[in-house]
């Protein structure tokens, strides 16, 4: 019997998650976004294909042998090539994957410790929870890109794990008090009260009872995480403290600009262009979400 | 004489699914001084009523036909602009105070004097002065009237309310369910109070509330309505005693009775019907312990079966409710 | 409480923050690589004399002490000096301080002004030309990197056109002539402020635009706005007086929320268009290992946040009579 | 009301919009990156500084434009040292003077050089630690006992700039005072033009901090209408020859390059990026120069570590540095490979015949040499030998020394906005020690850091950096000589040759040029054949001037800002089609003006309509 229930509320889970991509599927925006998105998956994993088409496509190493200088688009390079004769249009895909890799894993690294934060603190509450709920007051009040500025440049290494890291340590803060509420009022609710007399530990009904009916609020916040960090992975770039060894679309207008090729139009408005699309695609997406998790938003 | 003269009156909601006939072919008249009760079940269309009379319908509600006649004058077709006249000037509305419909951000008086100031030609002097009379007149010290709504409790919000619809002395209040989230002594009060004014300005009033006991008190006649229709209508007396619609009987013998014998309370079986999509012929075919064929098939007409006790029922007078 | 002993106690706290964020400030700096005389090698300089300029600038002393003696400093209002311009870095700072003041608190009032009265417009009028386009208009500018939109407003407005100067706050060829009116210097720095400040404006009123928005829609629904149309009042009393105010509420919680993220965004712009303030300086202080002034500026521009998170605690409680402390 | 306040506001606008009548005179307008820090002499340490306050200050000898040859400026004459001569007497010239109109004499010199030593100034230490005495005889008479001469005698002492006693002097007690007496004296700010005295050709007006600083020139400059003549018949005439300059902060190179197509600058003086040019050329009253820099970028070996340590290792890795490359990708041709440690722009100290490992030689073939600079040495093997075919190199797998595995190792290269050639190259040379199959990877690393682990800790495998250099290549000492093997030495590779060590410091003593010059090619030789560093290259100083305004600018190593002090103001035309189109520039700024005027006006009547 032990083994039917896991089945049948997994089942149940699918069930419900079949039934939000109904409600998803009526959003049309929602619908816009992600398609964005798969456009930029199908980039980027073209962008891992590009080098053996042939080398000169290689974003980092793909020194064009004909092409000495920055060139306008052309039938060899359908975007031109940047100040070294390296091809744009593959540098973008491999920007895209980056901003992918970025985006994402700083995502869930912040969801992840946001999470645990509040629904540790929602559910403890007292001494834990003041001072659990004061360290996010403080970590709200940051001025979140001056202290990436200056804990970059302190680090030394201008690794883009670094970054990622530092990404996530600071933007956790917004999504662990709406877990922390969320989990105050779940903690009311009879299944806990079941799961704590039938002796579970408090670990277990942390994540095994309460964290499961966070999770879509997680998710949500999931997205407008991925777009803030590509965004910020893009402005810390772009001044100089991000990874050189990566071409991400950020460290592209870094190059275009210190190039002295800021007016360079084929150079300096794809990459932008992109992020813009990118991020555009996660906050229609967030939306979306937002609207069938917080049914109030849904139009009647 | 005839205050208000509701005739025939259709008002749909559209929505994605299609359109909530929340008001369907509905007839209704007031008399000056009178006090009318809409009865029914959540959902049935008594609130979409009051807010049709008004003119305050969401934007995807909309009147379809019928006239609302108020003194004579036809409202359906009026503009915005000319609404706004009729608005608490001719008819006030007295709305339920748990749901927040005072502003929380503004001064109670602030509130009242704003309605004043917008119908009338006076100073804001005379406007705080007549909100202190009114103050008193609802039973409250008229230095609350500086404080904000989260500072009253719910029965003084409610007097407040009250107070705020007497405010430019209109010809009419439509009171929709102003007792409902009090308890039940404060409730007692309120009523009471609504007695005392009624009473003591001869004021006309529709209320409107689910409680059929509350509108027992108040009331002279009593409209029940069933799913988006009237479906009786008398004196609170007559449709007490000898109620025509199965679905009034119903409905009276699912409320114990305040006054009166003890007797079993019977609830009427099954749900409500959907207003998206209403059953055909007599709306409470569905429900009705003595439905017929016809009942399905055919619409039964809203008519006088007595003096001034309307019912629609095709077997009104031949059924024997118990 | 009374709100003086709220501001009080806010104040306070504000202190313990700044004091904490200080403290990992110093840690993060001292504990990190990175010589901050690296940027003063001279090829004829001898090793001694490199030990020579460490011992001026402290850093020959233990951690510990060199704590402390920021501790102390600070609390005598003394940042040290910048190693890389050579002043106290409190001046520096409070040069800086006027413009960028200037820039962000100038586009936090236009773009939440903007934001809000067309957040308003938009969810009064629901469905129309006007929400589509703003909404649409609006996201992009918000999700576009800022710096990008700053270097193609630079492009087009002062590279192609002229209209606009390519950055700097002073205008060399005013301020050098000793015969220029206030008004006209005013008038200079404003027309050096106008495309920084549009661009900040146009990347912040998308978030107020919208929040304001859905807060709108949802005051929409509330039983008093019923209770302001029965009463017969106009639509536009409804709208501003009735919906707008309560609804601007949540608008000014976003507000308390989005001004650590969004003074980035003032950052990268005050770069972009080589503006002279604190943003800019916490760039340059930080690429030049200028630990004292890099942490100063930090330390400012938390302050700023931290003041910022204030004033709109003190303006919630001013919109909603609600609140009590 | 309300109507006259707007009025009062349009009123006040548009007569603020009214032309501006500047000061008669000429003007020359420089763009500057970045402000002077300071003014104070004793804490002035970057070219922004400089930049402004190299005007106000004349040494008693100098470097002549052009070719750098010493000559006489305030001293009478430059004197004749050797190694074995300890003590020497400077006559002055007496017709030069302070701007306030006090004599410039022997006492400022003397005032400078004391408070170097007294106050400890870093900067200035290495000029003036083998000093052991400096005084004024007589006003014009200067009394130097040396403890040793070095050839930063005349280098460095002697153009040390003298300091204006009369307004110093009052001060040092003050100085001396402090709990710290040197950070008292760098803490000094004079800003007032009253604190401000000059004896050289400009004079400090006033400092716009943030925007610009202004000077004017100095009628009494003592130097004013000097000649240089050379061996070619050129002229050179010393100005300056207009009345003031104004150095603007620009901060970033584009406003800068758009400040000079509009006119308001003349000149910018900084090295722009290549990208720009191409624009640039476009203008016909711009032109733009290419001249050598006196500096290089290299990279260097912990020789400490194996298998740095190795000879034969270091040289295959410069074969594989395909510096061709470089230059013609990365540098777009501004600037040049660099084989020898001395920049070949530096003519009489550049030695032409060092050895250029892979020179011109295609990527294959340098693989091929480079395993076979290393199989020759028996310590070298690999699971899979690099091997060329079809053409195409075959990178190796799995390389040894002495039988263990080479570990992965780093090379520490700046951040790309610290300067982008210099991280491409530290990208591309990693690229190319994977084709022999070296376990190598570029870690992009703050300044600052690798300075650190470099200099002070020792603590890395390569690392990419540059130097700027000086005319005289004592460097080559510096870098390279054991003794700087020390916390913060500066031989940082820790390269220890005895041999060079003896010749390196043949170099720095005084003695005939001729024999300076052997002794120098001699270890650009050792240097290059070891290669504890890996010259890259010579970046270059691409700048960009207006040829409508001055004429007269002429080239020299590390561009053209010498010419500041001699060009000429170009005889305006009456309206060229130049001016006519700067007019119509000018008009775009206004309309930009007007256009936030009425946007502060527009925005003012609103809030009085809401208001009311």
């Amino acid at each position: 019997m032990d083994e039917q229930k896991p089945r049948t509320k997994w089942e149940a889970r699918i069930q419900q998650w079949k039934k939000s991509w109904e409600m998803y599927k009526e959003n049309k925006i929602g619908l816009v976004g992600i398609g964005f998105l798969i456009f930029f998956l199908v980039f980027a994993l073209l962008g891992f294909v590009m080098p053996h088409i042939d080398p000169i496509y290689h974003p980092m190493t793909g020194f064009d042998p004909y092409i000495v200088s920055k060139s306008p688009p052309s039938t060899t390079h359908l975007l031109g090539t940047d100040f070294w004769g390296r091809d744009i249009l593959s540098q973008l895909m491999s920007g895209a994957q980056i901003a992918f890799l970025i985006g994402l894993t700083a995502a869930v690294v912040a969801v992840a410790i946001g999470t645990t934060v509040g629904l540790v603190s929602g559910y403890y509450g007292g001494a834990t929870d003041t001072l659990l709920m004061r360290t996010v007051d403080i970590v709200l009040t940051l001025p979140f890109l001056p202290l990436i500025i200056v804990v970059s440049a302190a680090v030394g290494k201008q690794s883009i794990w670094v970054l990622v890291l530092i990404i996530a340590l600071l933007s956790w803060g917004g999504i662990s008090r709406v877990i922390r509420s969320q989990t105050l009022s779940l903690k009311q609710r009879p299944f806990v009260e079941a799961a704590r007399v039938a002796g579970a530990t408090d670990a277990r009904i942390i994540f095994r009872h309460i964290g499961p009916n966070v999770l879509p609020l997680s998710f949500l916040y999931m997205s407008f995480l991925v777009l803030g960090a590509i965004l910020t992975e893009a402005g810390v770039s772009y001044l100089g403290l991000g990874d050189p060894t990566r071409v991400s679309w950020g460290i592209m207008l870094q190059w275009c600009r210190t190039t002295g090729s800021t007016f360079t139009w084929y150079w300096m408005l794809p990459p932008g262009l992109c992020i813009t699309m990118m991020t555009l695609s996660f906050y229609l997406i967030g939306r979306a979400v937002d609207e069938i998790v917080n049914p109030r938003l849904r139009k009647r | 004489m005839k205050i208000l003269e509701v005739n025939n009156l259709r008002m749909y909601f559209s929505t994605k699914k299609g359109d909530v006939k929340a008001v369907e072919g509905v007839s209704l008249e007031i008399g000056k001084g009178e006090s009318v009760g809409l009865v029914g079940e959540s959902g049935c269309g008594k609130t979409s009523i009051g807010i049709s009379i008004l003119k305050l319908l969401p934007d995807n509600g909309r009147i379809l036909d019928g006239e609302i006649l108020f003194k004579g004058e036809d409202l359906v077709p009026k503009s915005e602009d000319e609404m706004r006249a009729v608005r608490w000037n001719g008819i006030s509305m007295i709305f339920q105070a748990a749901m927040n419909a005072l502003n929380p951000v503004y001064k109670v008086g602030d509130q009242i004097v704003e309605a004043i100031m917008i119908h009338e030609d006076v100073t804001k002097e005379e406007a705080h002065e007549r909100v202190a009379r009114l103050y008193e007149l609802v039973g409250m010290s008229p230095e609350r009237a500086e404080n904000f709504p989260h500072e009253y409790s719910g029965g003084m919000k409610q007097r407040a309310i009250i107070a705020m619809a007497l405010a430019c002395d209109p010809d009419m209040i439509i009171a929709d369910e102003p007792t409902t989230a009090l308890d039940v002594i404060v409730q007692d009060s309120i009523i009471k109070e609504i007695k005392k004014i009624q009473a003591k300005l001869n004021m006309t009033m529709m209320y409107i509330s689910h409680d059929i006991s509350v509108i027992a008190e108040t009331c002279e006649r009593i409209a029940v309505m069933y799913a988006g229709n009237v479906v009786e209508y008398a004196d609170s007396v007559t449709l007490f005693a000898s109620p025509l619609h199965p679905y009034t009987h119903g409905l009276l013998s699912s409320f114990p009775s305040i006054k009166g014998p003890l007797k079993k309370l019977t609830p009427i079986p099954g749900e409500p019907p959907n207003l998206l999509n209403p059953p055909t012929g007599c709306r409470f075919h569905t429900r009705c312990p003595y439905a017929q064929r016809l009942c399905k098939e055919e619409v039964p007409v809203f008519k006088e079966f007595k003096e001034r006790h309307y019912a629609a029922c095709h077997y009104a007078g031949e059924l024997s409710l118990r | 409480m009374s709100m003086q002993k709220y501001i009080v106690k806010r104040v306070v706290q504000i202190f313990l923050t700044l004091i904490i964020i200080m403290t990992i400030m110093f840690i993060l700096f001292r504990m990190m690589p990175g010589d901050p005389t690296a940027f003063m090698l001279d090829t004829r300089m001898t090793p001694e004399h490199k030990a020579i300029i460490r011992a001026q600038f402290g850093l020959d002393k233990p951690i510990w002490y060199q704590y402390l003696l920021y501790l102390k400093n600070f609390f005598r209002g003394n940042f040290g000096r910048s190693f890389y311009y050579a002043r106290p870095v409190y001046d520096l700072v409070m040069e800086k301080l006027p413009a960028t003041l200037l820039l962000w608190t100038g586009s936090y009032v236009i773009s939440y002004s903007l934001g809000i009265t067309l957040g308003k417009i938009i969810a009064w009028r629901r469905g129309g030309k006007l929400e589509f386009g703003s909404t649409l208009f609006g996201l992009f500018f918000y999700c576009m990197p800022i710096f990008w939109v700053g270097l193609i407003m630079l492009w087009i407005f002062s590279y192609k056109f002229g209209l606009f100067p390519l950055g700097g706050l002073k205008g060399p060829d005013v301020w050098s002539d000793p015969t220029s009116s206030i008004w006209l210097k005013a008038l200079d720095v404003l027309h050096h402020v106008a495309l920084p400040l549009s661009v900040l404006t146009l990347a912040f009123f998308a978030g107020s635009m919208l929040v304001m928005r859905t807060s709108m829609l949802e005051t929409l629904r509330e039983d008093y706005i019923m209770t302001a149309r029965a009463k017969g009042l106009p639509e536009k009393t409804i709208r501003d007086r009735h919906a707008a105010r309560n609804a601007m509420l949540p608008v000014v919680t976003a507000f308390a929320i989005a001004v650590a993220g969004s003074v980035g965004g003032g950052v990268l712009t005050e770069t972009t268009f080589s503006y002279p303030g604190l943003g800019k300086l916490i760039v340059d202080a930080t690429l030049t290992f200028d630990y004292p002034l890099a942490q100063a500026s930090f330390l400012f521009i938390a302050l700023m946040v931290l003041v910022a998170n204030l004033v709109a605690d003190i303006l919630y409680a001013y919109l909603d009579p609600r609140i009590v402390y | 009301m309300k109507r006259l306040f707007i009025v009062a506001i349009v009123a006040i606008l548009v007569a603020s919009m009214a032309p501006v009548h500047s000061q008669g005179g000429v003007t020359f307008n420089v763009g500057m990156q970045d402000e002077p820090k300071t003014m104070n002499p004793f804490q002035a340490q970057d070219v922004w500084d400089w930049n402004v306050l190299t005007y106000f200050y004349e040494g008693l000898v100098t470097y002549r434009p052009i070719d750098f040859k010493i000559v006489p400026n305030v001293a009478l004459e430059v004197p004749e040292v050797s190694s074995d001569k300890l003590e020497y007497t400077v006559k002055l010239r007496n017709d030069a003077t302070w701007s306030d109109g006090k004599p410039l004499t022997a006492h400022d010199y003397a005032l400078f050089g004391n408070m170097v030593k007294e106050f400890q100034i870093g900067r200035y230490l290495s000029s003036w630690e083998f000093v052991d005495t400096v005084e004024a005889l007589d006003d014009y008479t200067l009394h130097f006992v040396l403890s040793e001469c070095r050839v930063t005698f005349i280098e460095g002492t002697l153009m040390s700039l003298p300091i204006p006693s009369h307004i110093w002097e009052p001060k040092l007690a003050e100085f001396r005072a402090a709990e710290s007496p040197t950070k008292a004296l760098q803490e000094y700010q004079p800003v007032e033009p009253g604190e401000m005295v000059s004896c050289g050709p400009l004079i400090f007006m006033e400092w716009q901090r943030g925007s610009y600083v202004k000077c004017k020139k100095n009628p009494d400059y003592f130097d004013f209408g000097r000649t240089h003549v050379y061996d070619d018949g050129t002229q050179l005439v010393h100005g300056p020859y207009y009345d003031y300059i104004v150095y603007r902060i620009y901060d970033t190179t584009d406003a800068a390059i758009l400040g000079l197509k509009k006119g308001e600058i003349d000149y910018i003086w900084w090295a722009i990026q290549p990208g720009y040019v191409s624009d640039l050329l476009a203008d016909p009253n711009v032109t733009v120069t290419n001249n050598p820099e006196n500096g290089m970028r290299y990279m260097a070996f912990n020789c400490a570590r194996e298998p740095f340590s190795d000879v034969a290792f270091r040289q295959a890795v410069a074969t594989l540095v395909d510096r061709d490359f470089i230059q013609e990708r990365v540098l777009q041709n501004y600037g040049e490979a660099l084989y020898s440690v001395v920049p070949p722009g530096n003519r009489q100290w550049y030695n032409t015949e060092v050895t250029k490992w892979g020179y011109g030689k295609p990527m294959t073939d340098r693989v091929l040499e480079a395993v076979d600079i290393l199989k020759q040495t028996g310590n070298y093997s690999w699971d899979v030998e690099p091997t060329v075919e079809e053409g195409a190199v075959v990178p190796g797998e799995g390389i040894k020394y002495k039988g263990e595995y080479i570990k992965p190792f780093v090379i520490l290269t700046p951040p790309a906005d610290y300067d982008p050639l210099r991280a491409m190259s530290g990208m591309l040379i990693q690229e190319w020690l994977k084709q022999i199959g070296l376990p190598v990877a570029a870690q992009p690393t703050a300044f600052g850091t690798i300075v650190q682990k470099a200099m002070g800790e020792r603590d890395y495998d390569m690392f990419v950096l540059g130097w700027s250099l000086t005319i005289y290549p004592d460097y080559l000492r510096d870098f390279f000589h054991s003794s700087q093997i020390m916390e913060y030495g500066y031989n940082i590779p820790q390269y220890s040759n005895p041999e060079f060590d003896r010749l390196a410091d043949d170099l720095v003593t005084c003695g005939p040029r001729e024999e300076k010059i052997q002794a120098a090619f001699k270890l650009q030789e050792y240097l290059a054949n070891e290669v504890p560093y890996i010259p890259l290259f010579a970046p270059a100083a691409v700048e960009a001037y207006r040829n409508d305004h001055f004429s007269g600018w002429f080239d020299q190593l590390d561009g053209i800002a010498d010419s500041i002090m001699y060009v000429k103001p170009v005889a305006a035309p009456e309206e060229t089609p130049a001016a006519e189109e700067e007019e119509e520039e000018g008009g775009g700024t206004c309309l930009g003006t007007l256009f936030v005027a009425l946007a502060v006006i527009g925005g003012s009547a609103f809030y009085l309509k809401r208001r009311n």
